[in-house]
């Protein structure tokens, strides 16, 4: 069984529990062995690097070289992989490791930094991957599909990536910065009705609440209305940062706005727990805080649709030929 | 030449060194008065008798003092230290043939391109350049007096692409009484220009200046059309190419048909047609691209052909009236020969898929600049009807993106030179066929050519709204009112500082222009080289811009990078100029680099006979020796670098030449050691 | 010999304002690449909220207009969606470039709005005396400060996140405490040299 | 070493009249900068390399020697190249056994679009070479005329080949 680092990130331990506990439960179907990095920092998320430069790396250079020494004790095949389930955690790793090796004074200063208490990173030591690329590109569609034993037919999903997974993508693993599919193949894979969600990029506010909360108000605003348009029955995220926003912050734009949206957020683990036939307590469901149990129920009531329904607003075009897919997207 | 009586201490050579400042080029980092006097004094046991400096050597004022010095002092040797010889080895030796020195005694060092202009460090710039001369005037010791080689040019030439600039070459060798092949990979000539309704900034109907120029290819005597063709050998140098061209079947006997067309109105099986009709349109299995196709005979599609993909149909030969129809056909190879070549094969559109954020692919409405040309032809899919992906709504508002995959680091850098003024047009267009609403986004207007700047002031007269800005999205997302079931342009217009979302029917993408997918295939059969974004490389950007570093291969067109009709009718005018001035001439002189074996030195070994790659040399049983046969030897010296016994030589390129020039440059790291 | 450099005739010291943001920026920004076209300003998901489009603030440092690019509230209403960074068609490090511009604001004392400032900075106080991040604490205290009139109509969801144990009431604190600390305290010397 | 700090090393460049000579003449005119420790030699073809010219740069007093040809494929001479290439190898192994760095003798490709590369190549090796030291194969006794010998040593390995 390949072994990963796993880096779990603050939220994890805290406002993201239910993809703590979902992702435990889905790790053991699929023989996914995640191997804690011991006494890892926080990555310091989007506020450090605003105060300053040298630290920011070097908080996130002490996780970097604490994962390769472990990876160097456990000499596993894949444990030179460090898997990050937060996007904002996964985008600082990437990035630090990025950054220290095309630009030599960041990195010098940085192992400067770390040899002050008896450590060093040396870049490209480690690859820097997010949870869902090593769910789709290791252990595989087949191999998730092969588990479900309860299809989620009839579940409309939209599928939300956020930003900081498919951008920048230091080292090309996704399929587009815009649009990229893997969530939606995942979630297809379980049997949910996936939409074709354009706004499955786009950003949530990140940590704007905190900070300018009419701004962040009208990004949540953005995806509820989004998600609504395509008359989905669940938001399916792989961001803390993300399901925080939508769920917890939801009821306040819709305050702010005077609108009525009701979408559930929820983490991909946890659906692919329930596709799993997982009982949903333990996958962490009941912690949300707009109520998924609704549009769960759901679940079972249609047969499976091979390609999403024309009841979002892009109606498919009669007339002349489309151009075909993307070359590369044939090939997959 | 008379022999001066010699002091037998002082080398027989008496050499010239010419430093040229090249005005501020070379003398603003090389201390040029320096290089002559160290040449002078230093070089002087080596035969150098007088070394000046000059501000431009390349001046008639500059090459007479050369020419004067070799008549008044004597000198048989001559080294110019200057540009690049591939700049103006050709002016010195000319001035030293008329001083009446063999023009190979000449050597031209440079110290421009590769010193001056890559150094910034004087003093190392000055040392490296007494290297450099000290290295030429070691070499040219050894340089022999040489007759240029004269190769006789087949009068027939092959142009390779029937887009607007092959016919144009085509036209222009044929109509001056040469014989050529024009070859076309698709059933038709015609090429991007045949898909155009009207060009800019004239609004000339395409076809109706490029039909008459297509029939006069088709019928020309002195023109043979080989379209479903494509080169596949090219063997030979210039004056003597052999090509093979591969004659895909047809399967239609074109001595038959009578190009009526019934066979493709009867043939049960559509297609779409992703090339003539860029995919927007249908055409049959077997098919003419358009109505004005030259030459008007069908060809059978193979791949979507029923009958050949499932063994039943035949629809179009039981229906043809004159039998035409031969499924039996094969592909066929053709050997002819040439003394010159054209390419003009042109470029493929850049596939906007890739910027996924215009939606290309994903949103129905989002056409590329080619789809859009095909919606306004008469000839089109929609009878020249603009209208929406549904084939019958008319826009109420259009936005068109400038700039879609150009001038862009992550698809291609460069300008496509043709998008703005295409823009524009596409502007009007919309404007005079829709009355729709037409924004046009742009980061920069680039209106350089005759009239182009006018049209850009008619287009704004007419009321297209421009926004400067780069398009950031384009997306069905609707977030405000107003913009449900729109295609909304994301964008900060630059020009009032905000961003604005802009609510469409219609958006059209001035997809960049790209190099052919298969160019880098191109140019290994024709023994060329592309640049690092794939265009093929021209022999000089602006003094010879239809030439190549191979001698008898021209190119014409966008091969060399995107341009627009008149740039491209231009260059291949200028293509058969060329080619025409050497088939009048009946031959041209090439360098005289060959390489001879001596036969007393030749063991016999044969290494160099399996070295050469095109034949030359031969082993004579009789004499157990090699010999090089100089009509097809290249000169490339590889046979000379391998004889174990010393035997070859190479003219220009010698042993001795080359070790002295080593030991030259190493002159001055000897003195400091 | 570059467009930046100072000549005798230009009385604008900040000329060199570029330089310093690109060497803030661990040495590359390619700010001077930039060629104006927008494509920032238009993906930019919060535009509508900032000062300046990233565009106009970057026309803004070449034109050595420092104090009122730092004043911009722009790099603080950026939410590192990297959009604009991925679209690009110059390869602007945009992402980073407004981080840069954060600090060099912090530390100049020019941005006057406190609440982005004081958020990282309570947020980077956990971290240093934790090694994680006290989610609970850090939303209280901030919202204390700045949204006090915000506080009743968040308070359900605050209370949601509790009763559903989804904000710890402690923070979780390393073993290597000392030694991030360490880490950290050398890194800023390091900071300050650079 | 105070020597090794002055250290400039002399590097011998051969260059194809094609591709190579190009990129240099392209690097000049796009004004692209690189060290001037290389002095360029043109020949037709990165074929005419001669392995004796090779060891005469280095018993002259050159601390590394540059080859440059057209990319494989794109011989102006349709395949000569390869024949450096083949050649080049040959004659590092036998000049590396002879004690030779192997950092002195460089092979690169260049097409007449690529002066940067070229550029940025010469800046490498010259970097390389400089942290080498001085070659002094012509103060340690290794005179051009013992170079023969091992010009006749290169061409019997190139028999074996060709």
């Amino acid at each position: 069984m390949t072994q990963y680092l796993f880096y779990p990130g603050c939220a994890m331990e805290s406002s993201a529990r239910a993809y703590a506990a979902s992702l435990a439960s889905v790790a053991r179907t699929l023989d996914l062995d995640l191997a804690e990095v011991k006494d890892w920092n926080c990555c310091g998320a989007t506020e450090y690097l605003g105060i300053n430069l040298i630290p920011a790396y070097a908080l996130i250079g002490r996780n970097l070289a604490l994962a390769a020494q472990q990876a160097k004790q456990q000499n596993g095949s894949g444990a030179h992989t460090l898997v990050a389930s937060c996007s904002a955690c996964y985008l600082n790793l990437a990035k630090a490791d990025h950054y220290m090796a095309e630009r030599p004074v960041l990195g010098d200063r940085v192992n400067e930094a770390l040899a002050v208490g008896g450590l060093g990173y040396k870049p490209g030591t480690l690859q820097i991957r997010h949870l869902l690329d090593v769910l789709i590109n290791d252990i595989g569609i087949s191999r998730i599909r092969e588990k479900v034993t309860r299809p989620l037919h009839g579940l409309r999903v939209a599928p939300y990536l956020g930003c900081m997974v498919p951008r920048p993508d230091y080292d090309h693993r996704w399929s587009d910065h815009e649009q990229p599919d893997e969530l939606d193949r995942v979630l297809r894979a379980l049997g949910a009705e996936v939409i074709d969600f354009p706004l499955k990029s786009e950003c949530c506010g990140g940590h704007m609440p905190q900070i300018s909360p009419n701004t962040a108000f009208e990004l949540i605003r953005r995806l509820l209305q989004g998600a609504d348009q395509y008359k989905a029955d669940l938001i399916v995220t792989v961001c803390p940062m993300c399901q925080m926003n939508l769920d917890a912050y939801q009821d306040e734009t819709n305050r702010h706005f005077h609108t009525r949206y009701r979408l559930p957020t929820v983490f991909f683990t946890q659906v692919m727990g329930l596709a799993f036939g997982e009982d949903p307590g333990a996958l962490g469901f009941g912690s949300e805080i707009v109520d998924a149990r609704p549009a769960l129920a759901r679940i079972g009531t249609a047969p499976v649709a091979a390609e999403p329904s024309g009841a979002g607003p892009r109606a498919k075009a009669a007339g002349l030929p489309m151009p075909g897919r993307r070359p590369e997207e044939r090939e997959r | 030449m008379t022999t001066q009586p010699q002091d037998p201490a002082q080398p027989k050579e008496k050499i010239g060194v010419y430093v040229c400042h090249c005005g501020s080029n070379i003398a603003g980092i090389v201390d040029v008065a320096e290089v002559r006097e160290w040449a002078g004094q230093r070089l002087a046991g080596r035969g150098v008798t007088v070394a000046r400096d000059y501000k431009f050597m390349c001046s008639s004022l500059g090459q007479e003092l050369i020419e004067k010095d070799i008549k008044e002092q004597g000198l048989n040797r001559v080294v110019v230290a200057a540009c690049s010889p591939h700049l103006h080895e050709g002016t010195f030796r000319t001035a030293c043939g008329r001083a009446g020195l063999n023009p190979y005694l000449c050597e031209l060092v440079s110290i421009r391109e590769q010193v001056s202009w890559v150094h910034t460090d004087k003093h190392a710039a000055t040392d490296k350049a007494k290297a450099v001369v000290s290295g030429g005037v070691e070499r040219v010791r050894h340089h022999t007096p040489l007759e240029p080689l004269r190769v006789a040019i087949h009068p027939a030439t092959l142009v390779v692409g029937g887009g607007i600039a092959g016919i144009q070459a085509a036209l222009e060798l044929a109509d001056a009484g040469k014989k050529v092949y024009l070859v076309e990979r698709e059933p038709s000539i015609g090429g991007h220009m045949a898909q155009f309704d009207k060009t800019f900034p004239t609004l000339d109907c395409a076809a109706c200046i490029l039909t008459p120029r297509m029939v006069s290819a088709g019928n020309h005597p002195n023109i043979t059309l080989l379209t479903w063709s494509e080169v596949t050998e090219v063997h030979g140098y210039v004056g003597n190419f052999t090509v093979k061209i591969k004659q895909r079947a047809r399967h239609v006997k074109t001595e038959l048909c009578t190009g009526c067309g019934i066979c493709q109105e009867k043939c049960p099986k559509k297609v779409i047609d992703d090339v003539y009709e860029a995919g927007l349109g249908y055409r049959k299995a077997v098919y003419t691209p358009f109505p004005q196709a030259v030459p008007k005979y069908p060809v059978i599609d193979v791949e979507n052909c029923t009958y050949f993909r499932k063994g039943t149909c035949r629809a179009c030969e039981k229906l043809c009236p004159t039998g035409a129809i031969d499924f039996a056909q094969k592909d066929e190879v053709l050997t002819v020969q040439v003394g010159n070549i054209i390419l003009a094969t042109g470029f493929d559109l850049f596939n906007p898929q890739k910027v996924t954020q215009y939606g290309y692919g994903r949103l129905a409405n989002v056409f590329t600049s080619l789809e859009f040309e095909r919606l306004t032809n008469a000839a089109g899919p929609t009878n020249g009807a603009i209208v929406l992906r549904d084939g019958k709504t008319v826009p109420k508002s259009v936005g068109i993106i400038h700039c879609v995959g150009s001038r862009d680091r992550n698809f291609n850098n460069y300008c496509s030179a043709i998008c703005c003024m295409q823009s524009l047009k596409f502007a009007h267009l919309v404007k005079e066929r829709t009355g729709a609403t037409v924004y046009n986004f742009y980061i920069d207007i680039r209106t350089t050519a005759k009239a182009y700047d006018e049209f850009y002031q008619r287009v704004l007269e007419e009321g297209t709204l421009f926004v400067r800005g780069r398009v950031a999205e384009v997306t069905d997302a609707a977030r405000l009112p107003g913009e449900e079931g729109k295609l909304i342009l994301q964008v900060e217009d630059t020009l009032a500082g905000k961003q604005r979302r802009i609510p469409v029917d219609m958006v059209v993408l001035s997809a960049g222009l790209q190099p052919r997918a298969d160019a880098k295939a191109t140019a290994q059969v024709f023994g060329l080289s592309c640049s690092a974004d794939g265009w093929f490389i021209e022999k000089h950007p602006k003094l010879d811009p239809v030439a190549t570093m191979t001698e008898g291969v021209f190119i014409a067109g966008c091969i060399s990078g995107p341009k627009d009709i008149p740039a491209s009718v231009a260059q291949g005018s200028a293509a058969a100029a060329r080619v025409l001035s050497t088939i009048d001439k009946g031959e041209i002189t090439l360098e005289p680099v060959r390489a001879s074996i001596n036969a007393t030195q030749c063991s016999g070994c044969r290494i160099c006979n399996t070295l050469c790659p095109f034949g030359a040399i031969s082993f004579l049983e009789a004499d157990r020796v090699s010999e090089v046969n100089p009509a097809l030897c290249q000169g490339c010296g590889t046979c000379v670098a391998a004889c174990p016994a010393g035997a070859i030589s190479g003219t220009g390129f010698s042993n001795d030449q080359i070790l002295s020039q080593i030991e030259g440059l190493l002159m001055l790291n000897m003195e400091y050691a | 010999m570059t467009a930046t450099d100072v000549s005798p005739a230009e009385p604008n010291h900040n000329l060199r304002f570029l330089e310093e943001v690109s060497a803030a920026t661990a040495g590359v920004s390619r700010l001077e690449m930039c060629i104006q076209c927008g494509t920032c300003g238009g993906s930019c998901p919060s535009a509508d909220d900032m000062d300046h489009t990233p565009r106009m603030l970057f026309a803004m440092i070449r034109a050595g207009m420092r104090d009122e690019a730092l004043r911009s509230n722009t790099p603080w209403i950026c939410v590192s969606c990297y959009h604009c960074v991925v679209r690009c068609p110059q390869d602007v490090h945009i992402a980073d470039v407004m981080y840069t511009l954060k600090s060099m604001a912090v530390r100049a004392k020019l941005y006057r709005d406190a609440k982005a400032p004081e958020f990282s900075q309570t947020f980077v106080d956990a971290i240093e005396n934790y090694g994680r991040s006290f989610e609970f604490g850090l939303a209280t205290r901030h919202y204390l400060r700045h949204f006090p009139l915000r506080l009743p109509g968040m308070a359900p969801m605050g209370l949601g996140l509790l009763t559903k144990q989804r904000m710890s009431m402690t923070p979780h604190r390393i073993d290597g405490i000392d030694q991030l600390k360490a880490i950290l305290a050398r890194a800023k010397e390091l900071e300050l040299t650079s | 070493m105070v020597d090794q700090e002055h250290f400039e090393p002399v590097i011998i460049g051969f260059t194809c009249n094609w591709c190579s000579y190009r990129a240099a003449d392209l690097a000049g005119t796009a004004r692209v900068k690189y060290p001037p420790n290389v002095r360029l030699i043109r020949l037709m073809c990165s074929g005419r390399l001669d392995p004796t010219f090779v060891l005469k740069a280095l018993a002259g007093g050159a601390d590394g020697v540059l080859i440059t040809g057209c990319h494989p494929g794109e011989c102006h001479y349709l395949e000569q190249n390869y024949k450096a290439l083949r050649r080049f190898l040959l004659l590092r192994r036998t000049l590396v056994a002879m004690g030779l760095e192997p950092a002195r003798v460089r092979l690169v490709w260049a097409s007449a679009a690529e002066g940067v590369k070229l550029a940025h190549e010469i800046e490498t090796m010259v970097a390389e070479i400089r942290a080498l030291g001085p070659l002094r194969w012509r103060q340690n006794g290794f005179t051009p005329d013992n170079a023969h010998d091992a010009h006749a040593f290169a061409v019997a390995a190139e028999e074996v080949s060709a």
